[in-house]
């Protein structure tokens, strides 16, 4: 449609960041153009530049960016040769934008009805700050609220509200629910598809999440280290791509084979690497009622057998990581009893070096896990020498074994590394060797993959399933993800509220949920789990019914 | 900070009061400002260049207490309000009239007439009566907390106090003790007929005095001034208005305030002669007489130091006009062998023992160092001489800090002392701490000086009687070097029951040469009186040449002589 | 890792920052000399070697005191004693505080609660009465002042570091130390107290300041020992002397200038480390040496062709 | 507004831990100081008049705890007992006299500081890099090394002594204190600007440095970028959002900060002989006047607990965060 002028268009633009030695090129010749009421979907691992443009096209990217080249459009008008009064006006007018973090990204200390209406103050606003909230399904009632009163959800989608409030013909959505749960996200989406429907805007959705692309966009381009390799209509794009890597970034995301039936294991051994018989864990008791606010586990009892990987999905906030950090000892029960590998569990504090630690942990902050200030070797030295009856080992002998276990090889070219000089993907390895240290029975793998990018997400999940093979370790997968969920896991554990509402083999589970809660999940998975013949994948028109 | 280097009061009067609702404490500044708005005298001010503008007293939280009594009492209670029945001239040893015209010595010195003026009224036109003399005295009596000239007058010497006739007063004496007539006539009275009606005498704020004095009207009263005006029925003709005090956080300030001409009457500046005279050679002048000696005081209970030898040695050693050179700019004397000062005691001083005393007060570090060396005190390893006891001679000196003049001859003494082998550190300590060590005996050197007394009785009792001496541990104002000697015991004794001036000065001679022989304390140099003027708007200060009273307004009743001088300048 | 790497930035730009230099410089000069005061000083600082208040000349470069010593040689002595009594202060606040602040967070609990009261009651307390108070109760000397201000001085450091420490308590590495088994103090001291060290160097520096000034002021009311020659009772026995006004103002200025610009060159270093460790700053330098002038802070990422 | 009930709870609790050193510090000392006191007023003494006073001064040799409760009750009644350095003036009298002027010329002084300096950190940070910003700090920097009472007193001589341009001290020039009028006003706050100008120059750093920190801090933070791509006017980008939240690190800070300045200005006190508490204190410590000393040393820590409360609750008007019981 060569007469309409596009909604954004980009012409050959390369922005870079200005370093200690020249400059450092972020992105490299970029050209591609939204017709106005088409959603385009921006894909790629982080660091691949599609953030910078992103922010670039309003020109908010912060120092040291510079954007060195090419043009950018909005509706026609050019956003880098207009000077800054001219472009100010043009922000948000033409072009709006929604940030990822949607607790950060709304100001603390003002009310909701106060940011929304410093927007329509600009003039141009069709609707009241209450008739935009009820647009995004809050209730007006919540005007007044601060943002810290809101729900993450709450949060985004009053940002979306006020991203509309101009009524645009461009809104960019920067990663906007990396931060909130599927089943949330799934919600948002419904709601930003609709609102196109209804007004006509054009978006731009950048994500790491090739699937949820799936569901949501029109068309796909895919970015590698700056320049884009591939722009493809969804349909297109699914059928087959053409840049290798595109394939690989989509071969990346596990595909659940639901071919080979569920491994069912006998469900009550004699001996489970972990029991918990009515574990409950309750924070912050109300001292006038004596009872408990919050019930972070209410009632569990769970088992898992030796050399089994069972998957604890649940939404942030349903208890799971509360009860993995119990199961290690970093936290104590309120009441309830665990039992792993036949102990329980011994308190941080009160741990003497004797003490078995059947159960180790793998935690999702690769970069928080390891102590800046000390290599790779201290790390497992230190943890080598404070695993259990650890006299007889040679410890560098086994920090070696460890590290060539998790496929850091050799070994010796990492020990003196310091954590900043690893990628994620070797910092979660490092992780697990430190986990391996005192040989556990168990691994409690807390999201071990959530913090990393997609391509290598599937290496640390296969990791872990070899290392439960060669092992023999049982492992306690949590997770929000089905998907990882059903790739990796014997069995699935479905946590809702602090109790586990569903469980049973994996596979099983997928295709046949029971609870209304786990149907939800599997619903809202991005891209669907791509089940089988007569398993039809729940979509977003669905959902949305 | 300068505080009085006296240690007669070396924290004279320093604060104010000033009568404000508590009120105020809760209300802001401003609050407080209407609060005092509120309280304080709907008086005219009698405008400030009618006024004599004197620093006085430090600080700036005055309170409006006007009891004489007091401790602390407010400068002008006693500067300006109640006046004594004579005053002693301390700068010229003349005892002058004042509220008495004269007195009587009984034949056996048991008793004492004094007859007083018939002219005086109270400033609330009550006439002042023999009654009021009478009642003051036995007011003390009765309330050992007040304090004055003559506290303890009854527990020492005194048995009654009559009124003979309207204008006549009899102190009846209960042992002989002729000294006591200054401390009794230089008591201040207060009106029989406002004080007996005053529950706790000691405690009394006296906001609104009623006194004999010049000025005794508060015409205007701040946190950090206060003006004091004509008393209507004063008894001499007057003819300023009244004084005006200021109050002041420290030197810099006072000096600051006097270079600039902003007062009338004060009393230091450093270094006067360039810093201030040169300003205005014509207004601004200074008298500083010499009343006092600052001694260097060795406790006797301290090993060697109990050696009159070792303590001449050290006398010897000691560059007493560089203690004034830098001390007080100059502006005084070597102290003599007897350690009186020559202005008021030039009768009572004995030149022969000054003469021959010069042996062991002229500098001479080498004679120094023979006279120990004789002595057997030989020098150890370091350098330091070593006493019969066999501790090493090092010792502290020790010294308030912030009284300069005396730390910096502390700093010289020490210097000296180290040239004879004597080791001494200074060691400042805050004025309490100080007065706690010197008063209890706990020193081993440190600095002194005597109180102003009209006859040399006092300063010998104070420095040689067995009877001033207090063991180690116990306060004492006096004899802070615990020496005695009980001769000096019968020589002051037989003086106090003497009322013959001839027999009285042959009895001070042979103190005299027993100081110079024993050395009990160290004279260094004669301590001034700070005193100066600016003449720009009042004329009439007492000076070197017009000796009728000291320029000192620290200095007791001595600015009761003065005010009645005064006169302003006609423009 | 930002930590780390900014730290490292931080320790690599310090060379070469103009404020680190100049500050660098200027303490060098006055630690140096006032250590060296035993060899350098011309005269011995108690004693008379001149006249009163004589003006700088060359025999007395700094002129004479108001006893007739020499500035100069008082000035050295003075900085000596004043410094290190001052790093005293310091370092026993810093190491006074860490010990409440690590302590509290190794035992957390009531431990913590108690600890973490009693420092805010004395942060809260203001301090020169109560300096000023104690200062009188106890015999005048370094050793007063030490107690004295170590006492009144550690308050703040303790919050500091505590909410350091919670703050890093936090962080995963430790939960994992805990988890492979660590002895809790261990995690104090190797996990815990190397990630404070900027934090820890930074309040250091600043007890330096404050206790150089705190004990100036001390001194300045009489509250020292006149005996000994530091830089604050330099100042007493100017203020005493009434040297300004008496115009011997070397008296006076030449010991307040010791102690302003050994305050003032800490507070740069302090300040210039502190903005280098700034990323943010950091990213405005870069940009800057790209060529790119701003003229304020308003967010417009600027357009640079073919750069 | 539990959070209020909180601070407050802590603060009586400083209060009363003040209260109770206040009690002990000077007792603790070695000796009796009680007779050395008397002596140190009056010379010439026997033992009746000595005791005599010592009773007058309520300085009794009763057990501690004992003390300690009558002394408690006392406070209770407001009743300090009355000064020694100044006997017997009442030592709430003397209090009452320099209490106010202190805390004028406190607020004013952290109060301008406070104003001036954040406005110039925002301000700093706002122009980053600029020829502003790279001066400001270390000249401030500077001025904040000096010890209060030496740029005092050079202020003193210069302004006060040399060239007259500010009296040589007292609040007001009339002995009375001024009438309630514009020009009582005006000639109240002449008197101020010397000693307020000396302490805002001193503590003037911090709160620059500080501010311009937090600035840079809130410049960075993603809801300022919002701010931005909402397209506002770069004005209410820095006022509205900016400085708004920028400002809450300083108020906390405003509170460590009262006590820090209050101590500086007892010093300036002194010097510019403004008729505060700080001469009094001093005073009372040099002349061991306990009922004094304990009396301002309880005040000044009282008036500092409540400068700290209020700007406590001041700040949970600024944060709506700490409202809803989480800290910020």
């Amino acid at each position: 449609m060569p007469d309409i002028t596009p909604a954004l268009e980009i012409v050959d633009l390369s922005v870079g960041y200005a370093g200690e030695t020249g400059m450092v090129p972020a992105v490299d010749g970029v050209s591609f153009s939204i017709a106005p009421g088409e959603f385009m979907g921006l894909a790629g691992e982080s660091g691949c530049g599609k953030s910078t443009i992103a922010q670039s096209i309003l020109r908010l990217l912060r120092a040291p960016g510079i954007i060195t080249g090419g043009d950018i459009r909005i509706a026609g008008h050019d956003m880098l040769t207009s000077d800054e009064a001219k472009v100010r006006e043009l922000r948000w007018r033409t072009a709006s934008i929604v940030l990822q973090n949607s607790l950060t990204s709304l100001n603390p200390v003002k009310t909701i009805k106060w940011q929304l209406q410093e927007v329509l103050d600009r003039g141009g606003g069709s609707k009241s700050p209450a008739e935009l909230l009820q647009m995004v399904d809050i209730d007006p009632r919540r005007l007044n609220a601060f943002p810290h009163e809101l729900s993450g959800g709450q949060r985004q989608r009053v940002v979306i509200a006020m991203a509309l409030a101009l009524s645009p013909q461009l809104v960019i959505l920067d990663e906007p629910t990396t931060a909130l749960d599927v089943i949330v996200q799934q919600e948002i989406f419904v709601t930003v598809k609709a609102l196109q429907q209804q007004m006509g805007f054009a978006v731009l959705l950048i994500t790491h999440d090739l699937p949820l692309l799936f569901d949501v966009a029109d068309r796909i381009a895919v970015m590698k280290d700056g320049k884009i390799v591939e722009t493809a209509t969804v349909e297109a794009f699914r059928r087959h791509q053409e840049h290798p890597y595109s394939r690989t970034l989509l071969s990346a995301t596990p595909r659940i084979d639901f071919a080979t039936p569920d491994v069912i294991r006998p469900k009550d051994v004699a001996h489970p690497v972990l029991e918990t018989a009515h574990l409950v864990k309750a924070y912050g008791t109300n001292p006038l009622t004596g009872r408990s606010m919050l019930m972070a586990i209410n009632d569990v009892s769970f088992r898992l057998a030796p050399r089994e990987i069972v998957a604890l999905v649940g939404a942030s906030g349903s208890g799971k990581s509360t009860f993995g950090r119990m199961v290690t000892g970093l936290t104590r029960p309120s009441s309830g009893d665990i039992i792993v590998d036949g102990h329980t569990p011994v308190p941080v504090s009160r741990r003497r070096k004797s003490t078995p630690r059947a159960a180790q942990m793998v935690f999702q902050d690769v970069y928080g896990s390891l102590n800046p200030l000390h290599t790779i070797g201290h790390h497992l030295r230190r943890a080598v020498i404070s695993a259990p009856h650890a006299q007889k080992v040679d410890v560098e002998a086994r920090v070696a074994s460890l590290l060539t276990e998790v496929g850091l090889t050799p070994p010796a070219s990492y020990l003196d590394r310091r954590p900043h000089e690893l990628s994620g993907g070797q910092r979660q390895r490092v992780g697990l060797a430190r986990a391996l240290a005192a040989s556990p029975k168990l691994l409690v793998a807390d999201e071990p993959v959530s913090m990393l990018d997609v391509s290598i997400r599937r290496d640390i999940l296969n990791l872990i399933a070899r290392l439960r093979d060669e092992q023999g370790v049982a492992v306690l997968y949590i997770t929000h993800d089905m998907v990882s969920a059903g790739y990796i896991a014997d069995r699935i554990a479905v946590m809702h509220r602090g109790q586990i509402v569903e469980e049973g083999p994996a596979k099983a589970i997928l295709m046949h949920p029971q609870h209304e809660y786990t149907r939800r999940l599997i619903a809202a998975v991005p891209g669907g789990l791509g089940l089988p013949d007569g398993h039809t994948d729940n979509h977003l028109t669905e959902a949305t019914t | 900070m300068h505080i009085d280097p006296l240690p007669k009061k070396p924290l004279s009067g320093w604060f104010g009061r000033l009568h404000t609702s508590l009120r105020a404490v809760a209300l802001g500044a401003l609050a407080t400002v209407s609060a005092f708005a509120v309280t304080a005298p709907a008086l005219a001010e009698v405008p400030l260049d009618q006024l004599v503008r004197v620093v006085a007293e430090g600080g700036n939280s005055f309170t409006r207490t006007f009891n004489p009594f007091s401790p602390t009492a407010r400068w002008v209670s006693t500067r300006t309000m109640y006046e004594p029945l004579m005053i002693q001239n301390y700068a010229t040893g003349k005892l002058d009239p004042w509220l008495a015209t004269g007195f009587e010595w009984s034949a056996d010195a048991l008793s004492l007439t004094v007859t007083l003026r018939d002219d005086v009224k109270w400033s609330d036109g009550q006439p002042f009566s023999a009654d009021d003399v009478v009642f003051t005295f036995n007011l003390m009596k009765a309330n050992p907390g007040l304090i004055g000239p003559a506290s303890g007058a009854f527990d020492q010497y005194l048995a009654s106090v009559e009124a003979v006739d309207a204008k006549t007063v009899k102190f009846t004496f209960s042992t002989t003790y002729t000294p006591g007539l200054y401390s009794l006539v230089d008591q201040f009275i207060v009106p029989q007929h406002v004080w007996k009606d005053v529950t706790d005498p000691v405690t009394f704020e006296n906001p609104d005095p009623v006194a004999t004095g010049p000025f005794t009207t508060i015409d205007a009263f701040g946190t950090d001034r206060y003006q004091v005006t004509k008393n209507p029925n004063y008894w001499q003709k007057l003819n300023i208005e009244g004084v005006f005090i200021q109050g002041f956080n420290g030197n810099d300030q006072v000096s600051a305030a006097t270079l600039s001409g902003n007062l009338d009457w004060g009393g230091l500046v450093p270094d006067p002669d360039t810093t201030f005279v040169a300003l205005d050679p014509e207004h601004f002048g200074y008298w500083w007489p010499r009343t006092s000696v600052v001694m260097l005081q060795a406790n006797t209970t301290v090993g060697a130091l109990a050696d009159p030898v070792v303590r001449k040695a050290m006398s010897l050693a000691l560059d007493r006009q560089r203690m004034i050179n830098t001390g007080v700019w100059g502006k005084s004397v070597p102290a003599n062998a007897t350690g009186l000062p020559e202005g008021p005691f030039k009768d009572w001083i004995d030149p022969k023992v000054v003469e021959e005393g010069a042996s062991w007060i002229n500098i001479d570090p080498d004679a120094a160092n023979k006279m120990l060396d004789d002595a057997g005190y030989a020098k150890g390893g370091d350098g330091i001489r070593v006493g019969k006891d066999g501790a090493s001679m090092k010792y502290d000196i020790i010294v308030p800090s912030g009284w300069n003049d005396w730390v910096s001859a502390s700093q010289i003494v020490a210097e000296n002392l180290k040239d004879i082998g004597i080791d001494v550190t200074l060691r400042t300590t805050t004025a309490d701490s100080w007065t706690n060590s010197t008063f209890t005996g706990q020193f081993q050197l440190s600095l002194g000086s005597a109180q102003r007394t009209a006859t040399p009785f006092e300063f010998y009792r104070n420095n040689m009687a067995t009877t001033s001496v207090k063991p180690v541990g116990t306060p004492s104002p006096n004899n802070q070097q615990r020496y005695g000697d009980p001769k000096a015991d019968e020589l002051l004794a037989k003086f106090a029951a003497s009322t013959d001036a001839t027999e009285q000065k042959s009895i001070i001679a042979e103190l005299e040469a027993m100081f110079s022989a024993a050395a009990p304390a160290i004279p260094l140099y004669e301590q001034p009186d700070w005193g100066l003027y600016n003449t720009r708007r009042f004329t009439g200060f007492p000076t070197e040449q017009d000796q009728y009273a000291p320029l000192s307004l620290q200095m007791t009743n001595g600015p009761l002589l003065v005010w009645p001088h005064l006169e302003r300048r006609a423009e | 890792m930002a930590l780390y790497d900014t730290l490292a930035s931080a320790r690599r730009k310090a060379f070469g920052s103009i404020p680190v230099t100049v500050g660098a410089v200027i303490l060098l000069i006055l630690v140096g000399s006032s250590a060296l005061a035993q060899w350098i000083a011309p005269y011995n600082p108690k004693r008379a070697t001149g006249g009163i208040n004589e003006f700088p000349s060359l025999k007395h470069l700094f002129g004479t005191t108001g006893q007739g010593q020499d500035v100069l040689s008082q000035f050295l002595y003075g900085g000596q004693n004043t410094l290190w009594i001052a790093f005293t202060i310091a370092v026993l606040t810093t190491l006074l505080a860490l010990i409440v602040a690590l302590t509290a967070a190794y035992f957390r609990g009531w431990v913590d609660d108690v600890l973490t009261l009693v420092t805010n009651v004395f942060l809260v307390i203001p301090s020169l009465p109560l300096i000023v108070v104690l200062a009188a109760f106890l015999p005048p000397g370094p050793l007063t002042m030490i107690a004295v201000l170590t006492i009144t001085g550690w308050a703040f450091g303790a919050r500091l570091f505590r909410s350091q420490a919670l703050s890093l308590r936090e962080r995963e590495f430790i939960a994992a130390a805990e988890d492979v088994g660590e002895r809790r103090w261990r995690i104090v001291a190797i996990e815990l107290l190397p990630n404070m060290g900027s934090v820890v160097a930074a309040y250091f520096v600043n007890q330096v300041i404050f206790a150089i000034t705190a004990q100036a002021s001390l001194e300045f009311l009489g509250l020292g020992d006149g005996g000994q020659v530091t830089w604050g009772s330099m100042l007493f026995w100017a203020q005493n002397t009434s040297a300004l006004i008496r115009g011997a103002w070397w008296t006076f200025v030449v010991p307040g200038m010791a102690i302003a610009l050994t305050a003032f060159s800490l507070a740069l270093i302090n300040n210039a480390v502190d903005e280098l460790g700034n990323p943010r700053l950091r990213a405005d330098r870069l940009l800057r040496r790209a060529g790119v002038r701003k003229s304020s802070a308003s967010l417009m990422t600027p357009v640079k062709r073919n750069a | 507004m539990l959070y209020i009930a909180k601070r407050l709870a802590f603060y009586l609790l400083a209060a009363f831990v003040a209260i109770t050193v206040n009690f002990f510090l000077p007792r603790l000392t070695p000796g009796d100081p009680a007779s050395t006191i008397v002596a140190t007023y009056s010379t010439t003494l026997n033992e009746a008049s000595l005791n005599a006073l010592k009773a007058a001064y309520g300085l009794t040799n009763e057990p501690l705890w004992s003390q300690y409760v009558t002394y408690l009750g006392n406070i209770l009644h407001g009743d300090f007992g009355r000064s020694l350095s100044n006997f017997p003036a009442p030592v709430t009298a003397i209090i009452s006299a320099g209490f106010g002027w202190s805390i004028l010329l406190g607020l004013t002084s952290v109060l301008l500081s406070f104003v001036l300096g954040s406005a110039l950190g925002a301000l700093a940070a706002w122009r980053r890099g600029g020829l502003f910003d790279k001066l400001a700090p270390p000249v401030l920097l500077f001025l904040g090394s000096f010890p209060y009472f030496f740029l005092a007193l050079l202020l003193f001589y210069l302004f006060c002594f040399k060239l007259q341009w500010f009296p040589m001290g007292n609040a007001y020039s009339s002995v009375n204190p001024p009438p309630f009028t514009l020009n009582g006003i005006g000639d109240v706050l002449f008197h101020l600007i010397a000693p307020a100008f000396t302490i805002v120059l001193v503590s003037l750093g911090p709160w620059t440095l500080n501010m311009r920190n937090a600035m840079i801090g809130v410049l960075s933070e993603d809801y300022l970028t919002l701010a931005e791509a909402k397209g506002l006017k770069p004005r209410r980008v820095l006022f509205s959002h900016a400085v708004r939240t920028a400002l809450l690190p300083n108020v906390t800070a405003l509170g460590a900060a009262i006590g820090g300045v209050f101590s500086g200005q007892l010093l300036t006190e002194i010097v510019f002989t403004y008729p505060g508490l700080g001469y009094s204190l001093m005073r009372a410590v040099s002349s061991v006047d306990y009922p004094l000393m304990q009396a301002l040393f309880l005040i000044i820590t009282l008036s500092v607990l409540v400068a700290n409360f209020v700007v406590d609750t001041v700040y949970v008007l600024l944060d709506p965060r700490v409202r809803t019981g989480q800290e910020a």
